[in-house]
């Protein structure tokens, strides 16, 4: 890998969020109603009030120049403000810890199980072990998360109270259920894909070979066919990490977690432009950079991964 | 012949599928002399490789089944050791050479990387230690400037230098037996002769036995002492390298010495042996070679021929061995 | 929210209740005695604001409820003004004068008096129309109000001239025209003081905001997840019993599990869950008549819905109770054109809200039955609403052999500016809400059916009915009453909207906390009056 | 003898082809890639299961009178939320209707979003990711740019957005827009399928035969290509019926009158824990519906190529 392809991969961002932004800015845009009157229901807001939020907010402008006005904003460090007068930055700033958090714990779940999946049912194949795996795994799977996070919820906080049932207030135990409901689907279609990719990678001739040599099966299993499999693993980890953190709308609003998913939910609701632009922009930022992190890991991993 | 290193006795091993039960290996069996090279020549599928990963156990199972037979290293049957000492068996008592380097090698570790592992485990040195001995191991197998090769990635290095690593690690624990299979198969030919001349050479300064697996009648005549050929799981002939070579007696070994170029005879055309190899899932009865068989009469169709010794050290399983011709 | 997605939308699209009280010195004061101390958790949702003249939803008046003591609160019985803040309020005999004078030696949170000054300085800063306050209009019947919203430009006067600083206790409020029921409107937050420190920074205060109520904010507000809340020790009215209160953020279906699995002590009980909370929680399950009023809204510029029996027939033709029965558990069928908590509600004056299914088929048939297909609108994503829509729907086909096709329009657009409603475009019924911003008949009659109405959106046209209610506005506060019902009357008649039903105020508690009470006349929990079981009372101060 | 080295009983012996498991010559006998993977699946249990499942839906989705179902649309509302009985075998739902008919007749909905967004997808994807892998050039680069972009934005928030945008919609409306930000991913599939199958003996072999590009797209890179592209296929199914549940969920999806699972589930959500059968039945067949062609996809991934998606053999 090249300096020169780092910084072309990273001059490609550009166009890319450039797009994105009006992508989203176009649909927000586009999307019928108006939610400055919507701010007071269906009572007459007063005309002098309504006008003076809509030049706030530039709505009396044309698309293009909303687009400019945003991104003047957007270079200047500003996303804008809700109609509701807050920072956008500053409640993505505000819950940009909650989405964080609620995602390293999905994303450990995933991986530790995932992979912990991977290896036994690997190793135990064609065992009632492995067959429990696959079809264990394939529940977990299809499952739908609205589900499995009500059931989660009820089970172990309203039945046994071992876990808070929701918000944020306990702490680190907030999270664990919340993390286990996006973990565990994640976990388990991770552990379908590589435990394939593992056993395929046991067949290896490089992998008989080091057990031909005497090396501890472990250590073959380990070492060896972990690394060699590791490469479309971080591949589907690094999609599921900027999934992830584009906030996980069903889960966040289930376990009434004030993260990204569910601002975007409400930023969508009330027709929030500001709000809906800078976290869908959000998002995609980190996917752009979460598949670059990944393609580096993956030449590193793999040294056969060249670019040019 | 002194006491032999390994003795193969009876080896049978199946493989259990859907499809049916199939006898890759179908009584085995020889004897390997200290020092000596025994080359076990057959086409794919004759279960030449798979009795070799068998005596190293190192078959995939299922759906591979070793179903009797022993593979006796001196007094110790292999079959009857668990795990923990058979792995202690491989690599420093029975190494094992495989047939294309760059498969065979970890394409995300460094040469060093798979060396030193090697050595640090088995050996119990330390990293630096096993560094030095994995430089003096690849300068031993004749690769120039080693430093820089241990830092390599195995798809960095060319098919000769990277079966020559292969070869290092083989040899990297001093093992009795090296069961090299088809390890020029995927060379350049040039590089074959190299390699082969290596292998040659390591017999002779080690004195270690070396099982020489392929389907290259030349290779096998030019190195082996003695030779086996195989056929559809079985050994149809087995004797002194010479002796197969000068004067077959199976038609098998005879057709296959017919289908090699030979400098006097290049106005004839190359005969081939007639007839695809046995469906081994629905074998032919009687001898497996009759539906190809030139000499074949009732006999071959109704019951295996038993392994005779035909001459001096030499077997053969052929109701008309002495009608072969070459 | 308060427990169910529903009452949020119908709260956010109705608009929200006003005015509210702190209960201490006024008519819910029969509290039985208790000891202070303590704290409890209650349900809430995320105020947009927690600047009383900038905030127009439930969320935040609940709040308000504690940190603001109003002018006037509301007779637990009769829905009647009775001064909280506010010593006295006498209005001139032309009806156009109002006197207000507040009670002397409260302090705001910050130990600032309060004054007639506060509240003077309040009322035009949220009047002033480069502010962009949400309750700016609230002013509007406050003489000066054009001059500081002029139609373009920038106002050239920050102050309405009709507002006078009498002293630091009383100040007088001109109208521009007579409304008798000015001094209901009083008890809304849009007319609550500020101190000094908000005109400093008013970002700032909305983050961590000094009200004169008995409690105050503890900490900052912390966005979605609490608002908390400590007792004001200072406080000059009665001061409330829990020592601390947490107002929970919530904003799905969390509160109701939290509340089964202990972790929370009151909440409300929307239709979701009230089935459950009648078999589970009887002991504790309150239900109170609330302040709206769910109806569909009839487009009467369309010739199909001229007729009056037609609109009659509609209505008829509902079995209500059987739909509240399945989906809608948290309402009760309308009896009139406004829910009871109001002055003036009249119980069971209203028809045509029977269900009589015979006399309905019979007035459609009179006015010639019903063309094409009825298109019934209602607000999307509101899956509860789009059930019980559905089952309309069923009823109108099954009764009166109309087909009928639902429409859901996204919540954006509904009351948007540009929205068929708003443009008279509408080509059927529309489920429509109102929420009282204060308590007496006027608002549900003058406000949607008058010519004049803020939310006249039916094209309703009734001279007599706008003739009667001018002259209830001229006339006094009790008085101007009887002759509201006679307006109200002349629709019940008329049917220009199909009364739907009224949302309960329905709350379940843990056994925590007792003495759960609901304000009188609007919808918010009385946080003053909850007492916390077990309260040492250690720390009562204590009148 | 060591005990593992001994096969197991004859009944234990787990299928597999002998021919993947040894290499060994099959006496000759030549098969086509298709006729192969037949063979491949005809021996994989989870293949059955899939197809099972898949012609139960089916059937559901085109004959759901086939299921003993009664009337969708009758649905007295006295009759709401009534348990589990004779008569209702599900119970029934908060309108009243009997909820084992609602719950067939979902069957439909789902189907058909699957089928369209995968089979859509699939156009696309052989359209746009061929060209971008075959041509390359400034043709792949915009091609791949473009998908970026859309690729960035995570399927359910876009798909939140535009159908706030169009205020929700039928079956139909929600598959575009669930493949307007779902395209990406066969695409890019497609285009390096095609990149690494350009440098194969077979297309090099055309192409010094003097095949035309197009021609060489067509009837060598593409075929070849389609393998994985049937795979992903077959989760797409799975994963739109699954995007379709969330986003009517989330409400701004499917609307009365269409029977969904995703409206059931939403109106389960508000009745939960109380009425949980309510959440049961539909996700029971949401999961059993997107569990086989999960299990599809694998059997054919399996069948078709083992060593190109990394499969088990």
């Amino acid at each position: 890998m090249s300096k020169r392809y780092l910084i072309r991969r990273l001059l490609l961002v550009v166009p890319v969020l450039l797009g994105t932004i009006l992508i989203v800015f176009a649909l927000v845009f586009l999307t019928p109603g108006d939610p400055v009157a919507r701010l007071a229901g269906n009572k007459p807001l007063a005309p002098s009030t309504y006008n003076e939020i809509r030049a706030q907010y530039h709505l009396d402008q044309p698309f293009v120049e909303q687009y400019l006005y945003y991104l003047d904003g957007l270079i200047h460090g500003d996303l804008g403000a809700t109609f509701t007068g807050r920072d956008v930055s500053s409640i993505i700033r505000e819950r940009f810890p909650v989405t964080l958090k609620l995602t390293l714990g999905a994303f450990a779940i995933e991986v530790v199980l995932g992979l912990i999946l991977a290896v036994v049912a690997a190793v135990k194949r064609r065992t009632l072990l492995d067959s429990a795996i696959l079809v264990f795994t394939l529940f977990m799977i299809t499952v739908p998360v609205i589900v499995l996070g009500f059931v989660l919820q009820y089970v172990f906080g309203v039945k046994l109270h071992w876990l808070p049932v929701a918000g944020i207030q306990d702490g680190a135990a907030s999270y664990i259920l919340p993390s286990l409901t996006l973990g565990l689907g994640l976990a388990a279609s991770l552990g379908r894909l590589a435990r394939s990719n593992v056993l395929d990678n046991m067949q290896g001739e490089h992998i008989r070979a080091a057990i031909a040599r005497g090396l501890p099966r472990r250590r073959v299993v380990g070492r060896h066919v972990l690394k060699n499999s590791l490469v479309p693993i971080v591949t589907i980890l690094g999609l599921d990490f900027a999934y992830l953190m584009g906030g996980a709308v069903i889960t966040e609003t289930i376990f009434n977690l004030p993260g990204l998913g569910f601002s975007l939910i409400q930023g969508i609701k009330t027709q929030n432009g500001p709000m809906v632009v800078g976290l869908v922009t959000l998002s995609a930022i980190i996917f752009v950079f979460t598949n670059l992190f990944v393609d580096l890991l993956c030449a590193r991993i793999d040294p056969r991964i060249s670019y040019e | 012949m002194s006491d032999p290193v390994l003795t193969v006795d009876d080896l049978h091993v199946e493989f259990r599928t859907e499809d049916g039960v199939v006898k890759a290996v179908d009584g085995v069996s020889y004897e390997l002399g200290k020092g000596e090279i025994l080359a076990v020549l057959g086409e794919s599928g004759s279960g030449k490789t798979v009795h070799a990963r068998a005596v190293l156990r190192i078959l995939d199972m299922p759906p591979a089944y070793i179903t009797g037979g022993r593979a006796m290293l001196g007094d110790v049957n292999l079959f009857d050791l668990d795990e923990a000492d058979m792995r202690e068996v491989r690599g420093a008592r029975i190494a094992m050479l495989f047939q294309d380097p760059h498969t065979a090698l970890d394409p995300v570790y460094t040469v060093g990387d798979q060396i030193i592992e090697l050595l640090r485990l088995r050996r119990g040195i330390s990293t630096r230690e096993a560094r030095a001995q994995a430089l003096e191991l690849l300068q031993w197998v004749g690769i120039p400037s080693p430093e820089g090769r241990l830092k390599a990635y195995p798809h960095q290095l060319s098919g000769g230098i990277a079966q020559r690593v292969m070869v290092a690690m083989a040899i990297a624990l001093d093992p009795d037996v090296l069961l090299a299979d088809e390890p020029t198969s995927s060379l350049d030919v040039t590089v074959q002769a190299q390699v082969l001349e290596l292998l040659g050479s390591i017999v002779k300064r080690t004195e270690m036995s070396m099982v020489l697996i392929t389907h290259n009648l030349a290779v096998a005549v030019g190195l082996a002492d003695r030779i086996a050929v195989m056929y559809a799981g079985q050994l149809v002939e087995l004797g002194p390298a010479k002796a197969v070579y000068g004067d077959p007696k199976h038609p098998y070994s005879a057709a296959l010495l017919r289908s090699i170029p030979d400098i006097q005879r290049r106005d004839e055309r190359l005969p081939a042996i007639t007839g695809s190899p046995p469906n081994l899932l629905n074998a032919p009865d009687g001898c497996p070679f009759n539906p190809r068989c030139p000499y074949a009469t009732d006999v071959c169709l109704t019951a295996m021929p038993p392994l005779e010794q035909v001459a001096d050290d030499h077997l053969s399983a052929c109701y008309h061995w002495d009608e072969v011709e070459r | 929210m308060r427990g169910s997605l529903r009452v949020l939308v119908v709260g956010m699209a109705v608009t929200f209740v006003a005015a509210a009280c702190s209960s201490n010195s006024s008519g819910g004061g029969s509290a039985a005695p208790g000891q202070q101390g303590g704290s409890f958790t209650y349900a809430n949702c995320e105020p947009t604001h927690l600047i009383p003249q900038n905030d127009y939803e439930s969320c935040g008046t609940q709040a308000f409820q504690g940190l603001w003591t109003r002018l006037v609160d509301f007779d637990p019985t009769t829905y009647k003004p009775v001064p909280a803040q506010a010593d006295s309020i006498t209005a001139s005999s032309d009806g156009l004068t109002y006197d207000i004078k507040i009670k002397p030696n409260w302090t705001f949170h910050n130990g600032e008096p309060v004054t007639a000054q506060s509240y003077v300085d309040a009322w035009n800063y949220a009047a002033y129309g480069p502010n962009a306050y949400i309750l700016n209009f609230f002013f509007d019947k406050i003489e000066g109000y054009d001059a500081l919203n002029p139609s373009s430009g920038t106002p050239k006067t920050k102050e309405l001239s009709g507002l006078k600083v009498v002293s630091d206790t009383e100040f007088t409020v001109k109208l521009t025209a007579p409304f008798s029921q000015f001094e209901y409107t009083l008890g809304f937050d849009a007319f609550d003081p500020l101190p000094k420190a908000f005109y400093q920074d008013p970002k700032a205060f909305d983050e961590q905001p000094i009200g004169d109520g008995p409690y105050m904010m503890d900490g900052k507000w912390q966005h979605d997840q609490a608002v908390n809340l400590q007792r004001y020790p200072d406080y000059a009215g009665t001061p409330g019993f829990a020592d601390k209160i947490t107002l929970a953020i919530y904003q799905g279906d969390a509160a109701w599990l939290d509340f089964q699995a202990g972790n929370l002590d009151i909440t409300n009980v929307g239709s979701d869950h009230l089935n459950e909370a009648r078999k589970s929680y009887s002991d504790t399950l309150s239900e109170e008549p609330g302040a709206s009023l769910l109806y569909l809204n009839l487009p009467l510029y369309d010739p199909q819905y001229q007729n009056p029996e037609v609109r009659q027939a509609l209505s008829l033709a509902l079995d209500r109770q059987a739909v509240m029965n399945a989906i809608l558990v948290a309402e009760k069928p309308a009896t009139d054109f406004m829910p009871p908590a109001v002055t003036g509600y009249r119980e069971g004056v209203c028809q045509y809200c029977q269900y009589n299914v015979d006399l309905a088929k019979q007035k459609l048939a009179d006015a010639g039955g019903f063309n094409g297909t009825l298109t019934l609108n209602f607000y999307a994503d509101d899956t509860t609403l789009e059930q019980a829509m559905e089952a309309v729907a069923t009823q109108w086909k099954d009764n009166l052999g109309i087909d009928v096709k639902l429409n859901a329009i996204p919540q954006n657009t509904y009351f948007s500016g540009s929205s068929p409603i708003y443009q008279k475009k509408m080509t059927g019924p529309w489920w429509d809400g109102w929420t009282e911003d204060y308590p007496s008949i006027q608002d549900f009659l003058e406000p949607i059916y008058g010519a004049n109405g803020g939310y006249n959106t039916s094209g309703y046209l009734n001279k007599q009915f706008d003739a009667t209610l001018n002259q209830g506005n001229q006339q006094g506060l009790e008085e101007a009453i009887p002759t509201y019902q006679q307006a109200d009357d002349m629709i019940l008649n008329d049917m220009p909207a199909i009364p739907w039903g009224y949302i309960g105020f329905n709350t379940v508690h843990s056994d925590n906390v007792t003495n759960v009470v609901k304000v009188p006349g609007l919808d918010e929990l009385d946080l003053a009056k909850v007492q916390v079981v077990g309260a040492s009372g250690a720390s009562a101060s204590a009148s | 003898m060591s005990d593992d080295l001994m096969p197991p009983p004859e009944s234990e012996v787990k299928p597999q082809s002998v021919i993947e498991a040894i290499a060994l010559p099959t006496g000759g006998k030549q098969l086509t890639l298709w006729g192969d993977v037949w063979r491949k699946l005809k021996r994989d249990k989870r293949f059955y299961v899939a197809a099972f499942l898949i012609i139960i839906f089916v059937l559901m989705a085109v004959a759901p009178f086939l299921f003993l179902v009664k009337d969708p649309s009758v649905c007295p509302i006295t009759d709401s939320a009534l348990p589990m009985s004779k008569a209702h075998w599900f119970g029934t739902d908060i309108l009243g209707c009997d909820y084992y008919t609602r719950v067939i007749y979902g069957a439909r909905t789902s189907l058909e979003v699957g089928l369209i967004v995968s089979s859509l997808s699939i156009v696309i994807a052989l359209t746009f990711g061929a060209s971008a892998g075959y041509f390359g050039g400034w043709v792949d680069t915009v091609i791949s740019r473009w998908a970026d972009i859309w690729f960035s934005i995570p399927t359910i928030l876009g798909a939140l957005l535009v159908l706030t945008l169009f205020n929700g919609g039928g079956p139909v409306l929600v598959s575009l827009v669930i493949v307007m930000f779902a395209w990406p991913d066969m695409t890019r599939l497609v285009r390096s399928t095609v990149i690494s199958g350009k440098s194969r003996g077979y297309v090099r072999a055309a192409r010094t035969m003097g095949s035309r590009g197009r021609r060489i797209l067509r009837r060598h890179v593409l075929p070849n290509g389609i393998a994985p592209v049937l795979v992903f296929a077959a989760y797409v199914v799975g994963s739109s019926v699954g995007a379709e549940a969330g986003l009517t969920f989330l409400g701004v999806g499917l609307r009365l009158p269409t029977i969904s699972w995703g409206l059931q589930l939403a109106v389960a959500d508000t009745r939960f824990p109380e009425d949980a059968y309510l959440m049961f039945w539909p996700s029971l067949f949401l999961c059993l519906l997107i569990g086989a062609f999960i299990l599809l996809g694998e059997s054919l991934r399996d069948a078709m190529d083992p060593k190109l998606f990394g499969g088990d053999v």
